[in-house]
């Protein structure tokens, strides 16, 4: 056990899994001696050599669409989008192919990738290196979506995504890349596809994923002033859903909030709202909220405190949850 | 084979100006000092799997009629293509088809039940790619170029000794893929050989407004890839390109781009209006320089070909067409549950629910 | 007035917009001569002349991002995608660029292009031929996302579209095609982003668009022999969403079920439950249902009618709905 | 200027071996055949503007470190092709930048406030493109080339006269969107004129990784669109060879490719650490073809340069770096009710609830 930062949980991840199987290929832009622009893969170039770490040309379709047949030659590789929206110009090779290879050939062919996208905001990037695109993935069937909120989830989850047989966008919040924790390695307890209760909660139940699940702590802590004892589900897989864990806890508490960053209208959190309301709405006593960016580009860095979701707003939010229970009825 | 000494090429990244024949189209042997005439049996065998490939060709488009397929996009008068590029490779090699290419398809092995899958409509593609080195056929232009360098570059890195081949048309050479590709291959030396089979059309759109450079072939110089351009109604001319390109690529030699100026007889698919785009002039020029024609009559000339053979071929073509319509008569067998059994490697506890839901629908 | 099919009322109105305006171009893959895989073009480039009516090369993202450096110079582009899924090599130009040109020059750069997108299953189509892609750009802040569920409204909403000073998604419900219609031309008296109810009913709102529209309209029919009177909104706009309209009905009936093809997971669907839930809870006597494609990729032609929402699937969503009252509670 | 009678340049679309140069590395006139020596009064801006250009980036470098602008990607050392480009561009001319060409934008006149909005982090971008006639600075790799290629084709089609100059790197050239435009502007022969600065770099990777074409320009070949290779150090050179393009274009001759090698002697931006994947050696070759200096050392042999000049020069520039200093420093005012008015021409409902409820919490 030892204390890393998130991105060193990450390339401690990769590094072990490099050392494991020897068919996994870690591969992008400035991967490879440099390191990744957020040095996630630092150091891996120079250990594992340049036929296992290495630099592509500039290209996003081709890298995963090279990812793709490299795969389909039992490799499996890793590679890293630099940030989230440019990972768009892949967006075919994604969507119709790596999603849909194992399904249109019967199982025969596998393309076990994994995309490594740095996503969301709150660094003051400016435009195009803050997106938050979540969703996009997680309507495509064929493809598994997890993102880590701690820096061991950094660490289990990179691992289980690279032994995954199935594609697997694996999302980094950029923002948490810098965030210490403990770290165990190689000792993964909590399933793939398993949602985890940060924190235990009486009264309502926070769901949040990826950066927010530190925020949604803070909130919780907060809320104890307030006088509500705030569980936090940390979503961990958001393709597929834990409805067991996360419909458990909402039933207990009878309340919910939804946290992302990205834009809610037809963000991912709309999903969680339809499916936790759909199974548990007569133990709801209140809507299922949402806090969320709003329905506009991220904004620049001296305006992005505004839009991201703070422990304020989540508070008003859990504040409107009809505490009044009197105020209910049809 | 002169003209693939490795410098040579190096120095001289651009395609001849004439695109590379080894038959004229009515037959006669050309004497090119950058090709050499395949042997006798390699002949004879392009003449056969045409001959067996045309015929299958028709007969697909024959159960369109029938409703037997959802579509078909037929290679008429591309079989010196299908045919040609196929035999070229090696049992190691890989195949990276489009939805045009089921001529390549069947022969290279795959059976014609399993082409037609796809468009037949029982599943998205009905053989195992793994047992033939087959990619399932692609129809998201230009994207399989990049699935051929990938698969070839890993070859490369374990050691293996595999070349990967990937088809695609004219128009997909427009494509952002087509580039990306040509570049991955070339910066990384990948054993992966480009064939466009530039077929005259994009569906509607002519050569005129998908490119202006002097050839398709011109596109490797901006990669220091190789270009050779080749007469792509010359089966013997395609055999030659092809597989000279395939020993460069496994000798360590990198990519090769061909491009084959052929035409596409038919229209699209069945369900496209060629009339509404082209002359009939303009076809019946190309009829003219069909590719089984040329090598009969070259065959034919050289006395490797006579009645009897001819007869011979012509009934194996018969009886596969037989046997294709035979199984492509018999009703298609679909389960509905087996929509949530490929999806992941294990369906999701959803995916379970949902296939619940319809199989109690279906009750 | 004349009786049209929706593939005529589309091609009318390309014809009285580049009538119209003389800096609206039509362009695409196959759009000239022959008129486009689905003749909406047809007859066009004979009439307005190859520079205003052409075929491009064959590259979407090359199709979309001249079409925004010509709507930088004045012009207003509609543009053809050929296919749903053929649409995604564009998407880092629809994303990334059409989408946000307006608001990161402060309104001082107006793209407004149009990018006509047939789209969903229903035709016997092939893999890759049959996508309902409307997720991807309803969460797309600075897209407008519309779709005719009519020949009337697909006259009448491209118009719009054209009009339009934003960049419009237009999604073409392709199985609709051939469906016929009385089409009215210029008069278009719905405005643009308003949701309609095509048939009113007392007893449960059935929320639909494009291709579902006339299939809920069917199942309100069929509805009757159960005794549901059944209101059916056809949406239209899908972003911006008309929550007054929406939200109107719902309160009234208390009761809703959303349709659409795509797969339900993230689907568009999740945003309509979300939204109308959070702001109708006290008059709903059961949770929002969907009624969707399954988490699968489209399947092959034999096995559509499986996965396609039907009468059948509806009117089962419908019944559980819980009509008896006393089954409500907390 | 003989190069560019169309004819000849339809012949020979390969570029020429070397890059073309009017000035060697210490400043001595080189005769070319292929282009002329541009006016003394053409040379003595561009100097004049490269040393402003020049004060600008190394003032905005500091900024960073002040805190002031959240990023700066440098363009030290590649003033040549900035200022070069830009004046050879005419009023009625668009400009399509990156992110790496601030200089460029201030010497196109558009207010260094303005400039430096996107990087300073107030917006996402500051000027009036339109004002300008330059395009909103670019970050989505090579997406402006195809925006440049529309908006050209747009003028053609309206009768206007106007030239469309985008700008972008050596690793861009690797994405999709280059070669779709590459093949839209050949295709449609439009006025519209790529300039690549190949700085040697994409943030770590070398061109050896990016490309192994004997040139970038070399990939004009594959669309039938012109190239030229020109030493992109030498501001004489840049300049006449831009020009020439832009003429060409103007005159109905199409698009042109040009690839000028020159190098980026910064850091990728100053959140980079160069030290990481190149040697100081490099560097230090590099700064030894200083643009800037090599256009002094020929004025200053011409006698069109001497000391009063260089220190009106100077004096400009550090006045021009001491007002950006002071706009730079002023606090930035921003409002966060503008987040919701230009996402569409008119605010959605939703949008105007989510403003409200933003505006309630800051109350
Ligand atoms: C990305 C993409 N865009 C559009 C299409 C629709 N489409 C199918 S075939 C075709 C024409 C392809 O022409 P070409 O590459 O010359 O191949 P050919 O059909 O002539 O063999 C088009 C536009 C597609 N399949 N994929
Ligand atoms: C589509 C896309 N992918 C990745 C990036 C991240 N990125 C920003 S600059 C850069 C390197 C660009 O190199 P080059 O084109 O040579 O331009 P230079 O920075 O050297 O001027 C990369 C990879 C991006 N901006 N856009
Ligand atoms: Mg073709
Ligand atoms: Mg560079």
């Amino acid at each position: 056990m030892s204390t890393l930062s998130m991105s060193g949980a990450l390339n401690m991840a990769l590094a072990d899994a490099l050392e494991a199987d020897e068919r996994v290929l870690v591969f992008g832009e400035d991967v490879g001696p440099l390191g990744g622009v957020f040095r996630i893969t630092d150091g891996l170039a120079a250990r594992f050599g340049d036929r296992r770490v290495f630099d592509t040309p500039l290209a996003e379709s081709g890298i995963v669409g090279t990812a793709i047949g490299m795969a389909m030659n039992g490799m499996r590789p890793v590679v890293e989008m630099q940030f989230d929206a440019f990972a768009y110009p892949a967006f075919e090779q994604i969507t119709s192919h790596l999603a849909k290879m194992r399904n249109r050939t019967r199982g025969k062919v596998e393309v076990p990738v994994v995309i490594r996208i740095p996503y969301g905001g709150g660094i003051g990037g400016v435009e195009h290196h803050c997106d938050s695109s979540e969703a996009y993935y997680t309507h495509t069937s064929g493809l598994r979506v997890v993102t880590p909120g701690t820096p061991q989830d950094g660490y289990d989850l990179l691992r289980d995504a690279i032994d995954s047989p199935d594609p697997v966008i694996f999302l980094e919040p950029k923002r948490r890349y810098w965030s210490k924790g403990e770290v165990v390695a190689d000792q993964r307890r909590t399933g793939f596809d398993r949602a985890l209760i940060r924190r235990p909660g009486e009264d309502v139940t926070l769901i949040a994923y990826g950066p927010m699940v530190a925020t949604a702590l803070e909130t919780a802590e907060a809320a104890k002033e307030e006088g509500w004892d705030v569980e936090v589900v940390d979503l961990r897989s958001l393709s597929p859903f834990d409805d067991e864990t996360v419909c458990g806890s909402v039933r207990r508490t009878g309340r919910a909030v939804v946290v992302h960053e990205a834009a809610g209208f037809g963000g991912y959190g709309a999903e969680v709202v339809a499916r936790v309301t759909e199974r548990c709405f007569h133990h709801l006593h209140a809507p299922v909220l949402r806090v969320t960016g709003f329905d506009i580009p991220y904004p620049p860095p001296k305006l992005e405190e505004h839009f991201l979701p703070g422990v304020d707003r989540i508070l008003d939010t859990i504040g409107r949850l009809q505490w009044d229970d009197e105020v209910r009825g049809a | 084979m002169a003209r693939t000494s490795l410098p040579a090429r190096e120095r001289s990244l651009l395609p001849t100006d004439a695109p590379l024949s080894l038959l004229t189209k009515t037959g006669e042997p050309v004497v090119d000092p950058e090709l050499v005439m395949p042997d006798d049996d390699v002949l004879l065998e392009l003449h056969r799997r045409m001959v067996v490939g045309r015929r299958f060709d028709t007969q697909a488009t024959a159960l369109t009629r029938q409703g037997r397929l959802a579509v078909y996009p037929s290679s008429r008068g591309q079989e010196a293509c299908e045919v040609g590029s196929v035999l070229a490779l090696r049992e190691q090699d890989w195949l990276f088809p489009t939805y045009r290419d089921s001529v390549a398809l069947v022969t290279r092995g795959v059976p014609a039940v399993e082409t037609l899958t796809l468009l037949q409509g029982g599943w998205h593609n009905g053989y195992d790619p793994h047992e033939h080195r087959v990619a399932p056929q692609c129809t998201p232009l230009a994207t399989n170029t990049l699935h051929a360098v990938g698969l070839a570059h890993a070859a490369k890195l374990k050691g293996e000794d595999t070349v990967a081949l990937v088809l695609v048309g004219d128009g997909a050479t427009s494509e952002g893929d087509t580039h990306e590709a040509l570049n991955f291959a070339a910066v990384w030396q990948a054993p992966v050989v480009f064939l466009v089979q530039n077929n005259g059309y994009a569906i509607s759109v002519p050569m005129s407004k998908q490119n202006v450079a002097p050839s398709l072939a011109h596109k490797g110089v901006g990669y220091g890839v190789p270009s050779v351009l080749v007469d792509g109604n010359d089966p013997a001319a395609l055999y030659a390109v092809v597989r000279d390109a395939v020993r460069v690529a496994a000798e360590g030699g990198g990519p090769t781009l061909i491009e084959a100026i052929t035409y596409r007889v038919e229209a699209h698919t069945n369900a496209d209006d060629a009339t509404r785009y082209r002359d009939a002039d303009e076809v019946a020029a190309w009829l003219d320089r069909d590719p089984v024609d040329r090598i009969e009559a070259y065959l034919t000339a050289r006395g490797l070909l006579d009645d009897a053979r001819r007869a011979t071929v012509a009934a194996e073509a018969e009886a596969y067409a037989a046997s294709v319509r035979e199984v492509m008569n018999a009703d298609v067998e679909v389960d509905p549950a087996e929509l949530f059994e490929h999806v992941y490697a294990e369906p999701t506890r959803q995916l379970r629910e949902q296939a619940a839901l319809l199989a109690e629908e279906l009750a």
